[in-house]
């Protein structure tokens, strides 16, 4: 034993000054990190019960169970996750995919039980806020630590420039290799099934388009929407709206997805492999050849039922062909799927206006049921002095002529009066058709205006002007009668009580000027119930407004037999609305029709 | 034969000063032992120190998930342990399963086969999370609350039984013909179990295809 | 007894299935004469989970949570071994300041790993001080992990594409802090284990394994450096960023216990120097380049053998994938595959019954890699 | 990256044994492929040739093709590559001769992989003591066929909530679909 050895220990003294770094637990209390992971703590508002944690949980610690006192509505659902300590691990990734951040991991670590199987008090319980207050410190998510797939695959679209002067379409369409990435975004959450009115099965689609199975894809549309193309590229996708992944990031693009999928099958008929329906001697009359109409006829031929659909134009599509410029929604795909749909045995009579060529009682008598699908052709007018002069137009009838191939002359400055999607594509059409100048009066803010976020964009994209909170109060007509210039006054926005949407108010003292030659109202439409005799008339029962038919659960209107869908219904007056209409539809007249025998 | 009661008062306020842990960690906690044990968290403190053989320890912790060769081990060292003697649960695996809730080889319920007196939540229980445990326990056994053991030998049979379904007792238990017995009785209920439980699993191809269509 | 009045030379020892000496249960049943031991045979199995075969019913991400466990007191080298191979199989390439900070995880994680090493050898001779000094400076570097990946020993940090978060700021010059303690406090531990004559007495030239044989006999890591071989995967077989990182390699020629307890010493401070370069040229940028949706990603078939130098010795996975959304087969080659079975085995013949624990200790074996 | 050391390895292997089809996976990473019988010789000549490190047996149930793949890993400490040789044997009855003469830890391996997918190794005597799984009277667990959540949910009665968890939670979803 060396030397050195023996005095060895007494240098162990230098530690005699030294504080010891025991932490005198539980008197002292030991300052856990920032980003500990501790007990669940979950913001039950913020928290939409989607279900993604308990779908990514290793541990399966996490189930979803429905809760009483929660908000319930649009984009969310009464369930919320139950936490499970007797599985849970802390890994944190249920916090890692929650949509909303609501679910975090407090800095709470300590939880001392005699028995964690108690229902009170015991390891199983929904996380809030109460139990483990979250006070700042643990383990959150954020839009780029989160697992979740936020950003999106862009849809590539024409060069604004190129694109004004032609009715080629705007969308260049998903490559295969986009789709199924874009479709591998779905978390399988179902929260957009809320959104969509026809309630399609979103994620099935979407996981069959991950797997490159169009065919399932297209027998999953068919369940309840015979039109998944056309929706694929004009619907106004409020399952997106729903779509949790918009929440932090954005949403999937569900409607470029069925689109894209349904434009990879050719023959749907074939895909489908519907057995021969077994005849069933009953008929049903569907007024409009819309795609309320198509739909009800789809259905219903597949129910068995003959089917005659009477048009007042000679093209069938209804809003869908004479509403939709040719850049949105291509020609080819409305051939398409309504060709697919006639050629199930509808019988179809072109240009018989019922009230015209053939009546309404008539009808009554001869089908067993009646489906009204006669969608909103009326256009509504301002009432404004000079509105008779040359050049003024409604938009139903401007974008109608236009899309039957006969567009009417306009000059070279339009101004176009309205904010939904009609005003964006009467502005846009007179754009393709040679207008130098396109302007958009709106009486309210742009943010107001009905019309879609992509709409407005792309049509500021193409030049538009837009003129926000303008209301024109007159034409000035020259000597021939045409249209030389409209006065306006601006509006100001005055915010109305209990909550509603602000009012614009005219500022009278001072006026405006444009000198414009054309003028397109497209402030709303209204119905055109002409069609039906007066006897018929009262017995129908409309809305407060009178704007619309009020029909039950089954789409049957007060006049027994007769069932009624789409714009003259839907207050929303989207295509998706109308299929969804005509699905309803098609269901009650089946069993109205098998209940009256 | 009088009825084993929780030593109280000053027995108890002794015996709660002094536990002696038996050495023996099953499980992946025993990670966090080490530094509860040694000069940064120091049970030490409570009088808690590690000890080698079952014979003079009164503590028992299950820090972790039990395979069931652990399991055979625990018991005996469990009944080999003198009175009274208490059985503190670590973690999740030691509830419901834990982490290796769908492992063919693992226990999921601890207290189906041992008297647990008390649970530490966490996967795994910090230091604080532990220490905070080691003096609700000195709490409680001073005030006579825990009395696992007691139960262990009241129920012998269910404890047992629950043993018998999963291991070999008769190898593993103080009280030989009692297992012989048991496991007798059990031999049927256990082969129908595995009978249900090793039926032949087809496999495919890993996909998600989602349910809940209507046909 | 036998029969004829012969006196019973021959016992059997068990050792184990408490912690005899190693961190998790093992046993070892001996047959000593006496003292010496004539012959052992090594009893795993108290910590199989079916780790493999639980992985095969996750999906890919939903395994990270999972791999840490398998080996607890280095639990880092699963997770990097993990989140490779996954992204070799899947060619997802990670950011550059995340191979970064994968360095840093795996050097902290191997400090702490021979810190609790070193007071486990100490404590298996009876030197109880060395554990209470070690465990207790281990801890230091478990709240700098704690501040990093949000767990003290489970960190599920290291994910597929990255790691799951930045470093939180003020980080740096904490574990600068820590590092220097720790440097600071190396001296003191050389003085009170490798000056202590009778830590000498009772670990030199005892379980001596000849070079050529624990080459031949898969001995790997810092075990096999200490019998002079200067065989290290990061140099051998480089991942990260290992190769733009100058450390050496420490080798020692005793090829015993007090040589792999030394060799263990000098990698801790060979692992400080590294996570110091780590800081000083950890470059700005992402920390995580998102694998696919958790629930759907699928990896495209194939398999790939990845391997890291973990703190106990040569770590690999190899991992195969049928092109589904879980992984088909995964298996996890530790290092104690070897140490702890045939390596133990034929190192405790003809020593002393006392000295099973501390060799057992240091060949550092981790019984959940045999079990798995 | 230039692969010259990875190909002298294939060469290397080419030359005494064309049936083995070797290719270079990626830098330090070599794949041959060879039947059952050819895998013994095949060691025994990289060992001569300074692959010393044998790392590990690795098994893979190809359960739809009825095989079990066996791979066996070798590195080479001065070459720095590694080979893995991957041979296939019948899922049931299948067995392969040991490779204890040349490497002892390829006992253990074996053991491992007899214990969970049930190849037999003839001349490995340790193979019928329990390794790691005792009292075991089920079918080798690692085999596809074997259910571990059937397992654990009859014989620990577990709860299986996954196949709940991740079923699209679609109509009927109470309050889910209400206008």
């Amino acid at each position: 034993m060396a030397i050195k050895n023996f005095f060895e220990p007494f240098t162990a003294l230098k530690h005699l000054g030294m504080k010891p770094h025991t932490i005198r637990l539980p008197y002292e209390k030991k300052v856990p990190a920032d980003r500990v992971r501790g007990f669940h703590s979950n913001d039950l508002e913020k928290c939409i019960g989607c279900g993604n944690c308990a779908q990514i949980c290793t541990c399966q610690a996490i189930k979803m169970v429905e809760v009483e006192d929660v908000p319930d509505g649009f984009g969310r659902t009464k369930f919320r996750p139950q936490v499970d300590y007797g599985r849970c691990s802390f890994c944190g990734q249920c916090v890692d995919v929650c949509p909303t951040g609501s679910l975090k991991l407090t800095d709470k670590i300590v939880w001392v039980t005699e028995d964690p199987f108690d229902p009170e008090t015991g390891w199983v319980f929904i996380p809030d806020n109460k139990k483990f207050p979250y006070e700042g410190k643990g383990w959150t998510t954020s839009p780029e630590t989160s697992l979740l797939q936020l950003e999106r695959q862009e849809m590539p679209e024409r060069d604004p420039e190129e694109r004004k002067h032609d009715f080629g379409p705007v969308i260049k369409g998903f490559t295969e290799e986009a789709a199924l990435i874009e479709a591998s975004r779905c978390m399988g959450c179902a929260i957009c099934m809320q959104g969509c009115p026809t309630g399609m099965y979103i994620p099935h689609y979407l996981n069959a388009i991950e797997h490159a199975d169009y065919e399932r894809a297209v027998d999953i549309f068919f369940i309840n929407n015979p039109l998944p193309e056309i929706c694929g590229t004009i619907c106004t996708h409020r399952c997106e709206d729903a779509c949790v992944l918009g929440i932090m990031g954005k949403p999937i693009q569900i409607r470029y997805e069925k689109g894209f999928a349904a434009s990879q099958v050719d023959d749907y008929r074939k895909v489908l492999g519907y057995p021969e329906p077994e005849k069933k001697n009953k008929k049903v009359a569907i007024i409009g050849g819309g795609p309320g109409g198509l739909t009800a006829a789809f259905y219903l031929r597949l129910k068995g039922y003959d089917v005659t659909i009477f048009e007042a134009l000679d093209v069938l599509g209804g809003m869908m062909k004479v509403g939709i410029p040719r850049y949105r929604l291509p020609q080819s795909v409305l051939d398409k799927e309504i060709n697919h749909i006639i050629d199930y045995g509808v019988e179809v009579k072109y240009n018989t206006r019922v009230g015209k060529d053939v009546s309404f009682d008539e009808l009554k008598k001869n089908y067993d049921a009646i489906y009204i699908g006669v969608g909103y052709h009326k256009g509504l007018s301002m009432g404004i002095p000079g509105e008779d002069a040359e050049g003024v137009m409604q938009a139903i009838y401007f974008l109608r002529e236009t899309n039957l191939g006969r567009p009417p002359k306009i000059g070279k400055k339009v101004l176009v009066v309205g904010g939904g999607d009609v005003a964006m594509d009467a502005t846009r059409t007179a754009l393709r058709l040679g207008a130098e100048e396109v302007l958009l009066s709106y009486r309210r803010r742009i943010v107001d205006m009905p019309a879609s976020d992509e709409e407005k964009h792309e049509a500021m994209a193409e030049g538009v002007k837009f003129l926000p909170q303008t209301l024109p109060i007159e034409i000035v007509k020259d000597e021939q009668g045409k249209v030389k210039a409209v006065r306006y006054v601006k509006t100001k926005m005055v915010p109305q009580p209990g909550g509603k949407r602000p009012k614009p108010v005219p500022i009278e003292d001072e006026v405006y000027e444009w000198d414009v030659d054309t003028v397109i109202y497209a402030i709303g439409q209204a119905p055109d119930l002409s069609f039906l005799p007066e006897s018929w008339l009262e017995k129908l029962e409309l809305d407060s407004r009178g704007k619309h038919i009020v029909v039950d659960e089954n789409g049957m209107t007060s006049i027994e037999g007769v069932f009624a869908g789409g714009d003259i219904v839907n207050p929303r007056a989207d295509v998706i609305s109308a299929i969804a209409d005509g699905r309803k539809a098609a269901e009650g007249i089946h069993k109205y029709l098998s209940g009256k025998e | 034969m009088t009825k084993a009661k929780p030593p109280k008062g000053l027995k108890g306020w002794a015996q709660g000063r002094s536990l002696w842990m038996l050495h023996f960690c099953t499980g992946c906690g025993a990670i966090e032992m080490p530094p509860t044990m040694t000069s940064r968290y120091d049970m030490e403190r409570f009088g808690i120190t590690p000890m080698a053989t079952p014979r003079q320890a009164d503590l028992l912790l299950i820090t972790g998930y039990l395979t069931v060769k652990t399991l055979k081990r625990v018991i005996r060292s469990y009944e080999q342990m003198p009175e009274p003697k208490y059985v503190v649960g670590f973690g999740s695996c030691t509830v419901n399963g834990g982490m290796y809730w769908d492992s063919y080889n693992t226990i999921k319920r601890l207290d189906l086969y041992l008297p647990i007196d008390l649970y530490i939540a966490g996967c795994m229980p910090r230091p604080e999370a532990i220490i905070d445990g080691f003096t609700e326990l000195i709490e409680g056994i001073k005030k006579g609350k825990f009395d696992g053991w007691i139960r262990y030998k009241e129920n012998l049979e269910y404890y047992k039984r629950n043993q018998a379904m999963v291991m070999d007792i008769r190898k593993w238990s103080l009280d030989a013909e009692l297992a012989e017995r048991i496991w007798n009785e059990v031999q049927e209920e256990r082969r129908k179990r595995f009978e249900r439980a090793t039926v032949k699993h087809v496999y495919e191809l890993a996909e998600r295809i989602p349910e809940g269509l209507p046909k | 007894m036998n029969g004829k009045n012969e006196i019973i030379r021959e016992f059997e020892y068990f050792i184990g299935p408490q912690h005899p000496g190693i961190t998790g249960n093992f046993s070892i049943k001996l047959k000593a004469k006496g003292d010496v031991i004539l012959e052992a045979e090594a009893r795993p199995g108290y910590l199989h989970r079916g780790f493999e075969k639980l992985m095969e019913q996750r999906h890919w991400i939903k395994n990270v949570p999972m791999v840490c466990r398998i080996c607890v007191p280095d639990p880092d080298p699963n997770e990097v071994l993990y989140a490779m191979g996954v992204e070799e199989l899947a060619g997802l390439e990670v950011p550059e300041r995340a191979q970064w900070i994968r360095v840093m995880v795996l050097e902290m994680s191997r400090i702490q790993a021979h810190l609790s090493y070193l007071g486990g050898i100490s404590g298996a001779l009876g030197l109880y001080t060395a554990p209470q000094w070690m465990t207790g400076d281990r801890d230091y570097l478990l709240d700098r992990f704690e501040e990093l990946t949000g767990a003290r020993v489970y960190h599920i940090y290291t994910t597929p594409g990255g790691v799951r978060r930045d470093l939180p700021e003020g980080f740096e010059d904490r574990l600068r802090e820590t590092l220097d303690y720790i440097e600071k406090r190396l001296t003191d531990y050389y003085r009170l284990i490798f000056d202590n004559p009778v830590f000498q007495k009772r670990t030199i030239g005892v379980g001596t394994m000849d070079p050529d044989w624990a080459i031949e006999n898969g001995v790997t890591g810092p075990n096999l450096r200490a019998c002079g071989i200067k065989a290290d995967v990061r140099i051998d077989d480089p991942y990260l960023v290992y190769d733009q990182i100058e450390f050496e390699v420490p080798t020692e020629t005793g090829c015993d216990m007090f040589s792999r307890a030394m060799i263990r010493f000098q990698e801790i401070q060979q692992s400080i120097n590294i996570v110091r370069q780590v800081l000083d040229r950890m470059p700005k940028g992402p920390f995580l380049n998102k694998p696919g949706n958790p629930l759907m990603w699928r990896v495209p078939a194939g398999d790939v053998y990845v391997r890291v130098e973990s703190s106990k010795g040569e770590f690999g996975y190899y991992i195969v994938s049928d092109g589904g959304v879980k992984p088909y087969r995964v298996h996890v080659r530790g290092p104690s595959m070897t140490h702890g079975i045939h390596v133990i085995e034929t190192l405790l013949v003809g020593q002393r019954v006392a000295d099973v624990s501390p060799i057992m200790f240091s060949l550092d074996i981790c019984p959940p890699d045999i079990d798995r | 990256m230039s692969l010259e050391k990875e190909q002298k390895v294939v060469d290397l292997i080419k030359v005494s044994f064309e049936d083995a089809e070797a290719e270079i996976q990626r830098e330090r990473r070599v794949k041959v492929k060879v039947a059952p019988n050819r895998v013994f010789p095949l060691v025994a000549y990289l060992k001569g040739n300074g692959f010393k490190h044998f790392v590990a047996i690795s098994a893979v149930d190809w359960i739809r093709d009825g095989e079990i793949e066996l791979v066996y890993h070798l590195w080479n400490y001065d070459e720095k590559v590694h080979v893995m040789i991957k041979t296939r044997v019948p899922r049931d009855g299948g067995s392969m001769p040991t490779l204890k003469p040349l490497f002892n830890q390829a006992e253990t391996y074996e053991r491992d992989i007899h214990e969970f997918f049930g190849v037999h190794f003839e001349g490995n005597e340790k193979l019928d003591r329990e390794f790691i799984l005792e009292d075991w009277d089920g079918p080798p667990p690692m085999r596809k066929d074997f259910d571990t959540r059937l397992f654990s949910a009859e014989f620990y009665d577990q709860e299986d909530l996954e196949s709940e968890a991740l079923r699209l939670k679609i109509q009927p979803y109470k309050g889910h679909l209400k206008k």
